[in-house]
């Protein structure tokens, strides 16, 4: 069950990498995010998978369609594949393969507990109270942040210089 | 307690009415081998579900085209079978027997996969509903959460059916649905918040839970009745309008500018999937206002407790839609830029100071005594007039009825 | 306050709404092919030619092929050939006939200037609105036979205005005969002078 | 783009509109019609938007233009009467009116007075039914979906009902005729039209209370295509749009024709040109209509209603022109005609008010979006069969 | 409100250099007319718009009317002396002229201020082929915008200084105007029912094959 659920996680974010048209690789990231809410599903934890679909697939997926939207460079600018375009893929693929290689040893090296017990039982209640008691703090900060990110966002599209004046929101 | 309801022999628990789905549900569910029971049993909820919810929709069109004939004193469709009762076979077979022109340049794969993601949103959105006393498909912790969410995703599949028809009016038709989609989810959301606080729980069951009960057996506890809640009430209704396009805001498909706005790309049954899609929202929609609002399936007196909890539920249900359609045939639409002003300038800060007024509200609770009682109410009445008078006067600044003069 | 406009129209139509179930005023539609609709009187569409006995239109029809109805009609929809021969009319005058009269009714607009202009009474017009053909050229196109019907059809759909042109037409023919009379008389008075003054049709 | 001699007098078209034609490279061309559902026939209008806003705006019409002018060339006086019915098809009573007041005017013909206070009924009925559809289709635009336009349609079979009783068509009257009307109205005609005109009153309280004071119309149409008073009447405007703006301009106050001086009625005016005011002005005119069917009906003289002078057939007029105009509901309607003593006129002109009043269209849809466009549109009050002719 | 005599009277004093005359109207209604030079026409317009006794400020209504020319046969007693030297006899002599032919543009002008009118002022052009220019008026009158436009469309009459002249009313590719008296409608016929007289005639020439005209069914 749980290789199912990572094959849904990470089928579309590969995809959304491959695919040429800026659209289908937006909407595919969301496919992912929901593969996540999937497996808060199957992990029993109710309130972050309703939680991350509400917020990822509901709102940030909205700002991204937006972005790609209103910035979309005419598509046939893309400059076809010469030897220096080659030559970065290459460099990726492998710092690709060093990162995976020591998240790799990083999980097997790391003594996993067996199975102790049934996962702790928890309360939206007590989600509630637990946030708003010792992390109030830190969910203050989290929203500011987001705030500041989106007026950043929005700032950075419309004043974007460029040949095409008044690309207004 | 009041002294014991006359009908003290049917408690409600053991009604023959009350238990009959639960008894249809054991004996299906009996059939099966023990270890597909769970499987078998919430199958056929989805099932019921499914089978109830299309023959509702099948039946709301019809009874809105004959609302609405007969606000416009005409009868309504009465050629297709008895009272126009087979008009919604009729259009079902039309939209199904019709040609579905998908254009060329339109992205096949997300043109097909727009409607039947919004259907499926809208149908899974029914899910957490309390129908009855023990009427639950799905018991969540979460159950509000839950609702919201599957409602949110709903703009993605707007979208995607504005960009894959690849034309312009229905670009500029999903850009200003999904506009009015996401300035609207903010009020719903916030009109929502109060009832969860002050019914400590965001499972539906322990909403309705918390509207039982009825002072002099004849008041009930529901939240509507409560200042905050008539308030709360009020926005999420406004919002759910929106929120499902329906009349004030239907501008994406405001036929007198963008012709069907972004569904203009589709015939056919997509159409009417579309079509199928915007009734299930609003059915939903007017489902959870009566679960939070209107005490779900809590009978309004405690001599009416008779009548089967799921009777009342639906009977609410039916009383909002014939809301829903009341206005549709009496209001004019609002421009775009009306609508987001309307929202962000209105329906957000009042329903932030509901927030207020429910937690003075839940404050208040302590104070026992008539005086102490009205002075808690008229309070908490100031607390949501006195903006909602302010804030409508800025909103409707230069905008009141003239008086004319006569020329010489 | 904010939202009594709306209030106030949401009432309306809730009064409509309870309205049409008991009050006739705000019900209103006649369901067509069930209920037909009761014209009034002076309603008009196509026209027709009068004939004064039913049992034989061709005999009796009052059309003299005067022509002047082709001349003013506005959209030149009325098509005559007199008749070479002549044949006595009710007034027992001798009087040509229409060997060929056609309306294209594909052109008409049933302005009714025909009617109005026609000196004879010879030609009204009809009620009958619900005429559909397959052929749109010579299905349209009605001739003699088609358009002619009966004065008692005629009392029918127009009463007052039949019994106002019968009441006239039977006062010119009574003047008629006696003018006629007296002629004869005059001529059987004096035999000898010259031939008696043919009778003036009645203008 | 103006000859670069004369100075732009400050209403002249290019000084108004500040077009700018160097084309942006995101301006979107739309076309809305001929077959769009909210412009009241076959009308296309060239929208160009810049976003939401639209910058520029060519009306295109001439679909239904059937050359009514030279078909009035070639019939007689009497033939092109029924024609008239199908140049503002809503109207055709007032439409008849004008041309046999025109004819009159060049032969010199005098309806008696009990056919005068036919016309003036006549009109004034077709003013309310013309006002009452307007006012639904308005509301039609808006976004109402039909239910003001039903109630108005409702008000109108009535008066239509009255119509055929009286000239045998509901539509295309094919009534007046020069120097009088051709049927004379029977005693239970006038009781019908009397209870007709008695119950108006509650039908434009209901529809009042309908519209008037709610707050969603009056958001969408107050400040929405203002009109200045003095453009309104450079741009030739008449009728309602132009009281809008508070120039008291009505011919049967300023021409006084017909019997008009003898009733009192009062004209109302507008202050802000905005459509609001062209709304509200046509409910108000209902009013004044109604006081005015009311005092006709009661004293509605007996006599001939048919100038004795007056030949059917064969008017020849003698050689001539003459210009007679009336107040239709749209505005000033006006025939022109010139006459050589042939029974055919020489030259045969309508001076229809809608086709004028589309002048400002473009000057009031600028910087308005396309939604605010559709609703002046529709408070302009256009019918294609009097814009094409 | 002046008579026309006295307007062109004003006028003449205002602008020496213009031809104005008063063309008299035959008919019941009276309605006189001022016919403007084409030169002086826009001066003249915007001097009757803004005189604060006439304040035209409205032109209700702009027609196009077209003259063809018209040959006219007048008589005129001419005395001929008598070669034969007796006493000049006097004759009627008919001589064939032909009026020149023009487009003809007729403005009605109203006050609304003053709640006065009609003041009708006529423009001619040249001649009904080449010069067919007239000055606008919509610079004084935007009503006469579109009225000016279908003018021009029905008539070809070219206004000069008019902002934006199109075809109102007919397609653009229309190459005729259709309301002069010697339009020749196109050909493109279809067959009508009851053609008698020319529509017959031409019925003949388009449908040879087909019965010429409906024989009645007998």
């Amino acid at each position: 069950m749980i290789l199912l659920l990572a094959l849904l996680i990470l089928v579309p974010a590969a995809a959304a990498m491959l695919r040429r048209n800026l659209v289908h690789s937006a909407l595919l990231l969301v496919l992912s995010w929901a593969g996540l809410a999937a497996f808060y599903l199957w992990s029993g934890a109710e309130f972050v998978a309703f939680a991350q679909v509400l917020v990822y697939v509901g709102a940030v997926s909205m700002v991204v369609l937006f972005a790609v939207l209103l910035t979309r460079q005419n598509p046939d600018r893309a400059a076809p594949p010469d030897a220096a375009a080659r030559l970065r893929a290459g460099a990726a693929v492998l710092t690709a393969a060093a990162v995976g290689a020591v998240i790799g040893h990083a999980i097997l090296a790391t003594p996993l507990p067996a199975a102790a017990g049934a996962p702790p039982v928890l309360t939206v209640r007590q989600l509630g109270l637990e946030l708003m008691g010792r992390h109030a703090g830190s969910l203050l900060v989290i929203g500011a942040l987001l705030t500041v990110a989106l007026l950043g966002a929005v700032v950075l599209a419309a004043a974007e210089p460029g040949e095409k004046p008044g690309g207004k929101p | 307690m009041p002294p014991a309801p006359i009908f003290a022999t049917l408690d409600p628990d053991r009604a023959f009415l009350e238990r009959a789905p639960l008894l249809v549900r054991d004996f299906v569910t009996g059939l099966f081998p023990p270890s597909l029971q769970w499987l078998a049993g919430n199958l056929l909820a989805v099932v019921v579900i499914v089978l109830f919810f299309a023959s509702l929709f099948a039946l709301l069109t019809l009874a809105e085209r004959k609302i609405l004939g007969r606000i416009q004193n005409r009868p309504g469709p009465n050629r297709t079978g008895p009272a126009g009762l087979l008009q919604p076979l009729a259009d079902a077979v039309k939209t199904l027997v019709k040609e579905d022109i998908v254009p060329r340049a339109a992205d096949q794969v997300l043109h097909f996969l727009a409607p039947v993601v919004l259907v499926s949103l809208a149908l899974m959105a029914f899910a957490v509903l309390p129908y009855g006393r023990h009427l639950v498909p799905v018991e969540l912790d979460a159950a509000v959460l839950y609702f919201f969410a599957a409602g949110a995703a709903t703009e993605l599949a707007v979208f995607m059916a504005g960009w894959a028809s690849r034309n312009k009016y229905s670009l500029l038709a999903a850009m200003r649905a999904l506009a009015q989609l996401i300035s609207y989810e903010l009020p719903l959301l916030l009109s929502v918040v109060p009832v969860v606080m002050l019914a400590g729980t965001l499972s539906t069951t322990g909403i309705v839970a918390a509207q039982a009960g009825w002072t002099y057996g004849v008041i009930p506890h529901w939240h509507v009745l409560t200042p905050w809640g008539a308030a709360g009430f009020l926005l999420f209704f406004v919002s759910a309008l929106a929120e499902s396009n329906r009349s004030p805001f239907d501008l994406p498909e405001a036929e007198s500018e963008l012709i069907a706005g972004h569904l203009t790309e589709y015939s056919g049954f997509k159409y009417a999937l579309f079509f199928m899609a915007e009734y299930f929202g609003m059915t939903a929609l007017c489902g959870m206002g009566v679960t939070l609002f209107l005490g779900g399936w809590q009978a309004p007196c405690a001599f009416l407790e008779f009548i089967p909890s799921y009777a009342w539920f639906f009977a609410k249900l039916l009383l909002l839609l014939g809301v829903f359609m009341w206005i549709r045939g009496t209001l004019p639409r609002l421009r775009i830029d009306q609508l987001t002003r309307f929202a962000w300038k209105f329906l957000v800060p009042l329903a932030l100071i509901n927030l207020g007024t429910a937690a003075f509200w839940q404050l208040s609770a302590g104070w026992s005594g008539p005086a102490l009682q009205l002075a808690r109410w008229l309070v908490a009445l100031a607390l949501v007039a006195g903006p909602f008078t302010l804030l409508g006067r800025r909103l409707s600044a230069g905008v009141a009825p003239r008086t004319y003069r006569y020329a010489a | 306050m904010l939202g009594s406009g709306i209030i106030k129209g949401l009432a309306v139509t809730a009064k409509n709404l309870a309205g049409s179930f008991h009050d006739p005023a705000r019900y209103v539609t006649q369901e067509f092919p069930e209920v037909q609709p009761q014209l009034p009187e002076n309603s008009r569409n196509f026209p027709f030619l009068v004939a004064d006995d039913g049992a034989d239109p061709m005999g009796t029809l009052r059309c003299v092929a005067c022509q002047i109805c082709e001349k003013e009609c506005p959209p030149q929809c009325i098509y005559i050939e007199k008749s070479k021969d002549k044949k006595p009319d009710a007034a027992g005058k001798l009087q040509l006939y229409p060997a060929v009269f056609a309306i294209d009714t594909s052109v008409c607009m049933s302005c009714q200037i025909c009617v109005e202009v026609c000196p004879f009474d010879a030609i009204k017009m009809d009620q009958v609105f619900a005429i559909a053909t397959t052929d749109r050229f010579n299905g349209l196109l009605l001739n003699r036979e088609q358009l002619a019907k009966s004065n008692q059809y005629y009392h029918s759909i127009h009463p007052t205005e039949a019994t106002e042109v019968d009441a006239r037409l039977a006062a010119e023919r009574k003047a008629a005969e006696e003018k006629a009379r007296a002629a004869a008389a005059a001529k059987a008075a004096a035999p000898k002078p010259a031939a008696p003054p043919p009778p003036q049709p009645p203008a | 783009m103006l000859a670069s001699g004369s100075a732009a007098a400050p209403f002249s078209s290019a000084s108004v509109r500040p077009v700018h034609d160097e084309f942006h490279g995101d301006l979107l061309e739309v076309s809305m019609g001929p077959h769009h559902p909210s412009t009241h026939g076959v009308f296309r209008m060239m929208v160009t938007l810049d976003g939401e806003t639209i910058v520029r705006l060519k009306p295109v019409f001439g679909y239904l233009h059937r050359n009514h002018e030279k078909l009035g060339e070639n019939t007689t006086y009497l033939g092109s009467m029924p024609y008239t019915d199908r140049l503002d098809y809503l109207c055709s009573m007032t439409n008849n009116w004008a041309y046999a007041l025109a004819v009159e005017k060049l032969a010199g013909l005098v309806p008696p007075e009990r056919a005068e206070y036919i016309r003036i009924i006549l009109a004034e009925l077709t003013r309310l039914i013309n006002h009452s559809g307007l006012i639904g289709f308005l509301m039609q635009d808006t976004g109402c979906s039909g239910t003001p336009l039903m109630y108005a349609f409702r008000e109108r079979e009535k008066v239509l009902d009255l119509f055929e009783a009286l000239s045998g068509s509901r539509m295309m009257c094919n009534y007046q005729r020069f120097g009088g009307c051709r049927v004379d109205l029977t005693p239970a005609w006038v009781d019908s039209a009397r209870r007709l005109v008695d119950a108006f009153p509650r039908f434009l309280d209901e529809f009042e209370a309908l519209l008037t004071g709610n707050e969603i119309f009056m958001a969408r149409t107050q400040g929405v295509g203002r009109l200045s008073p003095e453009l309104a009447v450079n741009a030739g405007l008449t009728g309602p749009v132009l009281r809008a703006t508070g120039v008291g301009h009505d011919l049967r106050k300023v021409d006084a024709y017909g019997l008009y001086p003898r009733f009192d009625f009062r004209v109302p005016i507008g202050a802000h040109g905005d459509t609001y005011d062209r709304y509200m002005i046509r409910v108000l005119e209902m009013r004044e209509s109604v006081q005015i069917l009311q005092q006709a009906l009661r004293d509605l003289p007996a006599g001939p209603i048919m100038d004795p002078k007056a030949k059917l057939r064969g008017l020849r007029p003698k050689a001539g022109e003459a210009y007679g105009r009336i107040e239709g509901a749209k505005g000033e309607i006006g025939f022109f005609l010139i006459s050589d003593g042939s029974p055919n006129p020489y030259r045969y002109r309508i001076r229809p008010p809608s086709f004028i009043n589309l002048t400002v269209l473009e000057d009031l849809c600028l910087g308005h979006t396309v939604a605010d466009a559709v609703i002046i549109l529709g408070s302009i009050d256009i019918v294609l069969g009097e814009v094409d002719r | 409100m002046e008579t026309a005599e006295q307007i062109r009277d004003r006028l003449l004093a205002r602008f020496p250099g213009a031809e104005i005359t008063v063309v008299t109207n035959p008919g019941l209604s009276a309605q006189h007319s001022l016919l403007l030079g084409s030169p002086h026409a826009r001066a003249i317009a915007q001097f009757l718009r803004d005189d604060p006794t006439l304040r035209l400020d409205q032109c209700s209504n702009v027609t196009g009317v077209d003259w063809p020319e018209k040959e006219i046969i007048d008589t005129v007693k001419v005395t001929v002396p008598d070669p034969a030297g007796g006493p000049p006899k006097v004759i009627e002599q008919k001589n064939k002229r032909l009026t020149p032919a023009y487009l003809e543009v007729v403005y009605h002008l109203y006050s609304i201020a003053l709640r006065h009118g009609p003041v009708v002022i006529r423009t001619r052009t040249g001649n009904r082929s080449d010069q067919v220019d007239v000055p606008s008026l919509t610079p004084v009158w935007r009503s006469c915008e579109f009225q000016e436009r279908e003018v021009f469309d029905l008539f070809g009459v070219s206004f000069s200084g008019h902002p934006d002249l199109r075809r109102i009313l007919m397609w653009d590719g229309f190459k005729d105007y259709p309301m002069r008296k010697d339009y020749v409608d196109p050909d493109d016929y279809e067959w009508e029912p009851t053609p008698h007289d020319e529509v017959l005639a031409r019925a003949k020439v388009h449908y040879p094959a087909t019965p010429a005209a409906p024989e009645p069914k007998a």
